[in-house]
Parts: structure tokens; C-alpha cells; sequence
């Protein structure tokens, strides 16, 4: 990848985003989620999107504001229905959504394989689960596997807590989540930040996604939500 | 199973008078986790099971969304977006905890380091077949999360649930009707009116509760060594 | 795997390690090699291991010392052939050593697969080498990939910088190597470090490997060698 | 390939009166990495690359060994037996360098995340197939390193070698007789008498340092556009 951008605003951010991408969507519930990059795509304009994140948006912030603007044609995710995915529900009700379940693993797993160069592999979660009708299996050593393919991502969208200018990441808590798997299996990475310090400021051992996996960052207000009636 | 355990199980205790609610359930488990075990409890009931595991315990719990060492429910000031467990309530830290990402998180799981699990469930097969993430009705939205990770992902996975559904059918059964969530794969149930030992030759009663052994074969249709 | 221990020394560290276990054992060159334990190990006495290493040995100290003391039947490594290898050179053309020569990422790969209860996955490494001779091969998406299965140990040794009393650890710039991967793909992981530190000193964000990963810590004397002559 | 890129290549200057030296070949490798570019720059002559890129360009080197932003060569009292190269030598930090386990550091290179990768080689084949690992020798010790996960883990692979063996022979050849790291892999190839672009047409000549593009395709047994 080329050199970090170190952009003004979340517009400028997701530039560029074409109709029909797939989109990554960091975040497990509302922690880590990129809500000013989401609001930015939000005013881009892109359409027909698939998006690959953990939940289908909760309330109306976020993800789930995406889905209301009626982005979305496809997502990919583990965990849609949740106390307050009233959004998406109806979309998917409505026959206006598609809808592939992945189990939370897999789903990051086939994100990491396709950072990592990883053609496929054989993976032993939903063995013997409607999940998995029409996928190859394999016994291996006594076990049974079924063969998971890569999940790449032309845009991945991302929340972190700390960027240094050339693009290193560090995040924050259970915030951190999918972001960092993410940031490896997108043609191209953009990040929100909290904050953007000078370069050498971050400590190396505990840089958790280097700079050669982000393509843009923009560093906005911190805004927490927390799920309404969680579990 | 040998004539010798048999005889054993025959004599499943009675350790109740009465079945036990899902925080005297709850302590039951608490009290068969090994000491120093590394432990993830599923969303809903089987929380409840951290409120009895004593620190002297040095039971370290790993939340799937990306934390080992996971600490109890945050209160008021404590609450922080950023750190929820996996069912996204704001939990805080313990001393020695650790964060790290998705992939990392279920690669721990799926690599069999956990060494207990506890989900809840719709139906347990008496072979360790494992029902609990869709009833299979038509038109509702299908949703896994982590089941189907955490059904294959630790040494032991436990299930903890009531015995009897509401319209009193047992769920522990000789072949699970709803989608499956992972195969084979629960060694032990935990319920309300007894526990239970899981294996390839079937279920093996361990205690009850408010329940003779009698009254528990009349009841649950499967064959209870 | 159980509550991590605390040793006072190497021996007993390595201690019950059986005659034909496989080892990991880290380090790249000499950097996060874990001189102690190998010499606790052949003090203890184990013989005819299987080591899995990036390299066959530098010099007469830390796993060269081992070769040379005949406790090891095979090898496999990524670059047994170094400036200063001269033990398992000689060990090598007096047939006294079985060798199998693994690419460095797929030592790796192939490490972090059994850590992570992969079955085996699809990689684009060393496709039309002799190195995939005999292997499954399978065109996905229009490349190349050779079926590669996970290397599993019974025991790890790797050095690290500092654990804390749970077992935690971090490790040292490029001394990280391979110890966080054979951390995981090891039955039981045995750590020695430089410094151990109370529960709570070392920062969550920061940890490279979670004490779930480590059965067994030891502190000991930093050592440092240098690979003579090294390219 | 197309008439008129045929004729373009054909014209390729000859850009020095004289082979290159490998420093001097080093210096126009450095030329042609592009600002802000992450590089890996492997074992032995390519190490050399290094000294000609000045900061200001940007160029982030990655190491095998788990390194991003990896600095010069260690001197004095910088040197740290915890921080070398993928050859073990001794090395520096450069600000905003980050460390990584060696799968992280592999998966960052087999999934194509690199821009550039520079290898030696003992032989090339014009269609991009490269062999760098093993002489072939009966007796010789197989060591490969990260040579195969290199080869074919960069968006774009250069080698930098001498063209000529010892014995004259070119190592720019039809088809390597030596084993092979890698196939179809090698873009461009910089040697100290002409750089040449490679591709599924075979081998265009860019630019020549001290021998005629006639001279060159006598002593090349390969077709050179």
C-alpha cells in the first residue's frame, strides 16, 4: 500500500467509494464502530453496497443508519438480530436486504486469510449445522472440517483510538475487535481516530495495526453509544 | 460405560428437595471449575455463574469479542463504551487482563485452550449434540454470534438450562429437532432437576434435584444411565 | 490450559519432558533463542526430539549445543545452513540427522494453524518448487496454492522479555520471532524471561501473549549472543 | 506485446560506458522504488538498495523477522542482539517502526500487502520464474529461508545479480535448469549490464550499461524485446 493520508474531514475520508463495493464495517455492536466514516458514506452517496461487519446496526446510529438510507443490498455477518436492529429487521422482512449468516469466527478468520494471502482452509466450527450445506468437507486426522473461503473487502472502514502520521494503529479495549483483521483484508483501509500524535510517539511493541495496512485516517470527536437494553 | 459406573450413576444423589433456580444452578457449576481454569461463559443464564467463582479461584474469563480476564459488571461511573463483554454490557477489567483482536479471540477458542464453556441451549441431544442458536420457526432471522465457535472451541463445553420447556417437554432428548449449533459436542448439562454427564454411550445422571432418578426417566425421554 | 507456574529455575521448567517429544523452539538466529531452557533440557536428558526451529543451530551455544549432545533424530527449520552451523552440518552428512526444509512463513502458517484449530489451509508458497512435491495442489480463483497441515508441538521453548505472575507475556523488539506463534501450537509452553513482574504491571493493551498460552515461567539471566559472521 | 512497445525497447538506452558496479546498480534500483513504497529488501547485494534511499522518500522497510520501519546497520553501542535483519545482523529503529510475530509478518507478505521485494538470484527465466535457494548440487544442504514466501509474496519482485556467471553464462535464461523458489514472479530484473522488464512475453530490455542491445542479445540466449 502507499503512504498514509492524514485527511481533514470524514468526507474527504471515503472519497471515492464506488456503488456495488463491499464494504468492511469495524465494530461489535456499537464499540469500535466508525461512526463518522459511516455518516460520511452516508453523504457520499455510494449505493448497492455489501457490507461485512459483526451486527446489522443497532438503533439508528451507524451501521443501521446505512441500512435506513437504503445503501445496502447485501450484508455478511454473524449476529443480525439483536434487541435494537429494528432497522435492519424490517429491511429484512420486507425482502429489501440480503442476509449471509457467518458464524463470528469464521467470519473474522476468512478476513484474516484474506490479509494474509490464505487460498482457503479447513475450519471445524459449524460441522454438522445447516450452515454449512454445500460446502466441501474433509476428515483430517479424526476431525471434521469444512473448507472456508476468504472474505476480502475493497473498502474497510475502521474505528481506532490512536493514529501516529504515518498511519500506525492502537486501539482501545474490546473496541479494538474487528478493526485490526479488517484493516489487513481491504484493498483499501480508511480509520477514524481519536487522536493523531507525531510519528515515533507510539510505542512500537505495541503498535497493533502497522501503517502499511492504512490507506487514510481522520481523526474525529470521540462519540460513545452504548446498546440500549443489551443483554 | 462399564457395569461399574452404572451401578454408580444408579445412585445419582438427591442433593435437593426442591429443583433449584438459575442462581442456585449457577453456584453448582461455579463449584465443579477447576481452579486457575480459563472459562467463557455465554450470554444469558450461565453469567450469572461469574457472581460465584471467589478471585481466590484464579479463574480467568475470556469474553469472545477479544478479552481474557474479564471482570464483573461495571457500575455507574465505571461504565465504558469501549469495554463490554460479549452480550455489549460494560463490563471492567481485572488485574492481568489482556486485549486482542477477532481473529486472535477465536483462534483461542477454536484451538481448544478454553477449558470450559458455558451456553445455554433449546435442546441437548443425549449423544452431546447441541441446539441453541435458532428454533428453526419459518420467518425468523437467523443469527449465530459465536454459538457455533464456542459449541466446538473448549475442552469441556457445559450447558446450563431448565430441564423442561414451558409446554414440560424435556430438552435434553435422544435427537435434537431444531438446527444444530455443533455435534457431539457438549460433555455435561446442568439443569434445574439434575445434571448430567454426556458421552458417546449416552447420558449419565450425576445428581438431582427435587427429583427422584425414577420420576426423571418417566420424564425425559431418553435412556439415563 | 491450566494456572501458569512460576519457577525458580530451568531445570525444573523442563522438567517430565519425554524421550521423542516434539519441541518448538524459538528464536530467529540467536535473537530470542531460550539458552537456558536448552540447557536445563540437555541437562535433563530427553533424546531423540523433533525440533522445530527457523534454524539448525549457530555456533556451540542454545540448540547447536543440543545437536551436538545427539539428543535430536530430526529437524525441521526454514534455513538449517548458516555461516556458523557447523554442528548440524556435520551431524547432516554423517546421516546422523533427518531434515526437513519448511519455507519460513510456512513454518509459521503452519504453526499458527494448529494454535487455532485450523485443519489445514490453501498456501501460495513454494507452488512449483521442489518443496511441494507429493502435496495437494488446487487452483482457486485463478492461483496456485499447495495444501499445508499444521505443525503441532508437545513443548515450546521461547525466551521472552518480561511475564507478569499470571503468566502474560512481552517480548523484546525482533526477539518476538516465533515465540508468540509456538506459544500456542505447544501441548505445554514453557517461557523463560528477563524480568517477572506483579499481576497488573504489565499493560492489557500491550501483551503479546496471553497467559492462557503459557504453562511454565522462569527468570533468568539475560544472555546475548551476536551470530559470528553473519551476512 | 505490441509493435510499438516492441520499438520503444528496442531503442533502450545505454545509459553508461561501463557494467555498473553493484553499488552503482544498487543506486538505480533505489531510483525506481517509488516515494512512500514498503520494501523488503533481501539477504546480501539487495541490502545494499538501503544506502541509496534518503528519508525524505519515505520508503518503509519491512523485515522478515517482524519488523516495519527497520533503520541502517547497527554501530558501536546501538548494537542489540534483540534487534537484527533477516540476515542476523545488528540493526537500528527508524520513528514509527512497529514489531510483529512471525506469522503476522509473513501474512503481511503473502497477502500482497508489500509494494516491492529485491532478490538475489543465481538464475532467471525470462519469463519470470526465479531460482535463488539451491545451487541443485548433490551434497548441498537445502536452506530456504524466506526465499519462496519472498518470491511470491510482493506486488512487484525485482532481482538485483551480476548478468554474467563466472563462467559467462547468463543467468537471465530460458528456463532455469536450477530448483526453482518461485514461478512466474520476477517483474524486473537489474543487473550491472542492462535492466529488464519481464512478462508473459518474455524479457524487454529498459536500458543497458556499457554493451550494445546487439551485443547483449549474443551473450543472452533469451529473445530480448
Amino acid at each position: 500500500m502507499a503512504k498514509t493520508s492524514i485527511l481533514e474531514t470524514a468526507d474527504e475520508a471515503v472519497a471515492g467509494i464506488e456503488d456495488g463495493s463491499t464494504v468492511l464495517v469495524g465494530g461489535f455492536g456499537l464499540a469500535g464502530m466508525p461512526f463518522d466514516l459511516i455518516d460520511a458514506l452516508i453523504r457520499q452517496g455510494a449505493k448497492d453496497l455489501t457490507i461485512v461487519a459483526n451486527n446489522a446496526g443497532n438503533g439508528e446510529v451507524g451501521l443501521a443508519a446505512l441500512l435506513k438510507a437504503g445503501r445496502v443490498r447485501k450484508v455478511l455477518c454473524s449476529f443480525p438480530r439483536q434487541v435494537d436492529s429494528y432497522v435492519f429487521d424490517e429491511l429484512y422482512r420486507a425482502g429489501e436486504i440480503e442476509l449471509e449468516v457467518v458464524p463470528q469466527g469464521n467470519l473474522a478468520e476468512r478476513m484474516r486469510a484474506a490479509g494474509a494471502g490464505i487460498g482457503a482452509f479447513f475450519c471445524p466450527t459449524a460441522v454438522g449445522t445447516p450452515l454449512v450445506e454445500g460446502k466441501e468437507q474433509r476428515t483430517i486426522d479424526g476431525r471434521d472440517y469444512v473448507l472456508e473461503y476468504p472474505i476480502k473487502g475493497d473498502y474497510a472502514l475502521i474505528a481506532a483510538h490512536t493514529a501516529d502520521r504515518l498511519g500506525n494503529l492502537v486501539y482501545r479495549k474490546t473496541a479494538r475487535n474487528f478493526g485490526p483483521v479488517m484493516a489487513t483484508a481491504a484493498t483499501t483501509t480508511i480509520a477514524q481516530v481519536s487522536n493523531v500524535v507525531p510519528t515515533g510517539e507510539l510505542d512500537p511493541e505495541a503498535v497493533v495495526t502497522p501503517s502499511i495496512y492504512v490507506d487514510r485516517v481522520v481523526q474525529v470527536e470521540a462519540r460513545h453509544y452504548t446498546v440500549q437494553g443489551a443483554r | 460405560m462399564t457395569d461399574e459406573t452404572y451401578a454408580e450413576a444408579a445412585e445419582a444423589p438427591q442433593l435437593s428437595d426442591a429443583p433449584l433456580s438459575m442462581d442456585e444452578l449457577a453456584k453448582v457449576i461455579a463449584r465443579d471449575i477447576p481452579e486457575g481454569s480459563f472459562v467463557n461463559l455465554g450470554i444469558g443464564q450461565p453469567t450469572k455463574i461469574a457472581d460465584h467463582l471467589p478471585a481466590e479461584l484464579g479463574v480467568i474469563l475470556h469474553t469472545e469479542n477479544g478479552m481474557l480476564g474479564m471482570g464483573r459488571k461495571a457500575e455507574g461511573d465505571e461504565v465504558d463504551a469501549d469495554l463490554t463483554n460479549a452480550g455489549k454490557v460494560p463490563v471492567v477489567e481485572t488485574p492481568g487482563c489482556s486485549y486482542f483482536h477477532h481473529a486472535d479471540s477465536f483462534a483461542m477458542m477454536r484451538g481448544g485452550h478454553l477449558d470450559v464453556c458455558v451456553l445455554g441451549a433449546f435442546q441437548v441431544a443425549h449423544t452431546g449434540d447441541l441446539a441453541n442458536w435458532s428454533t428453526g420457526k419459518p420467518g425468523d432471522i437467523p443469527a449465530v454470534g459465536g454459538a457455533m465457535d464456542l459449541a466446538i472451541g473448549a475442552k469441556d463445553v457445559f450447558v446450563m438450562m431448565s430441564l423442561f420447556a414451558k409446554n414440560g417437554e424435556a430438552k435434553l432428548v435422544e435427537a435434537c429437532t431444531m438446527p444444530l449449533t455443533g455435534v457431539g459436542c457438549v460433555s455435561r448439562v446442568y439443569t434445574d432437576h439434575a445434571v448430567f454427564d454426556l458421552g458417546p454411550d449416552g447420558a449419565t445422571v450425576r445428581e438431582t434435584y427435587g427429583i427422584t432418578l425414577a420420576e426423571l426417566r418417566e420424564r425425559v425421554a431418553v435412556e439415563l444411565h
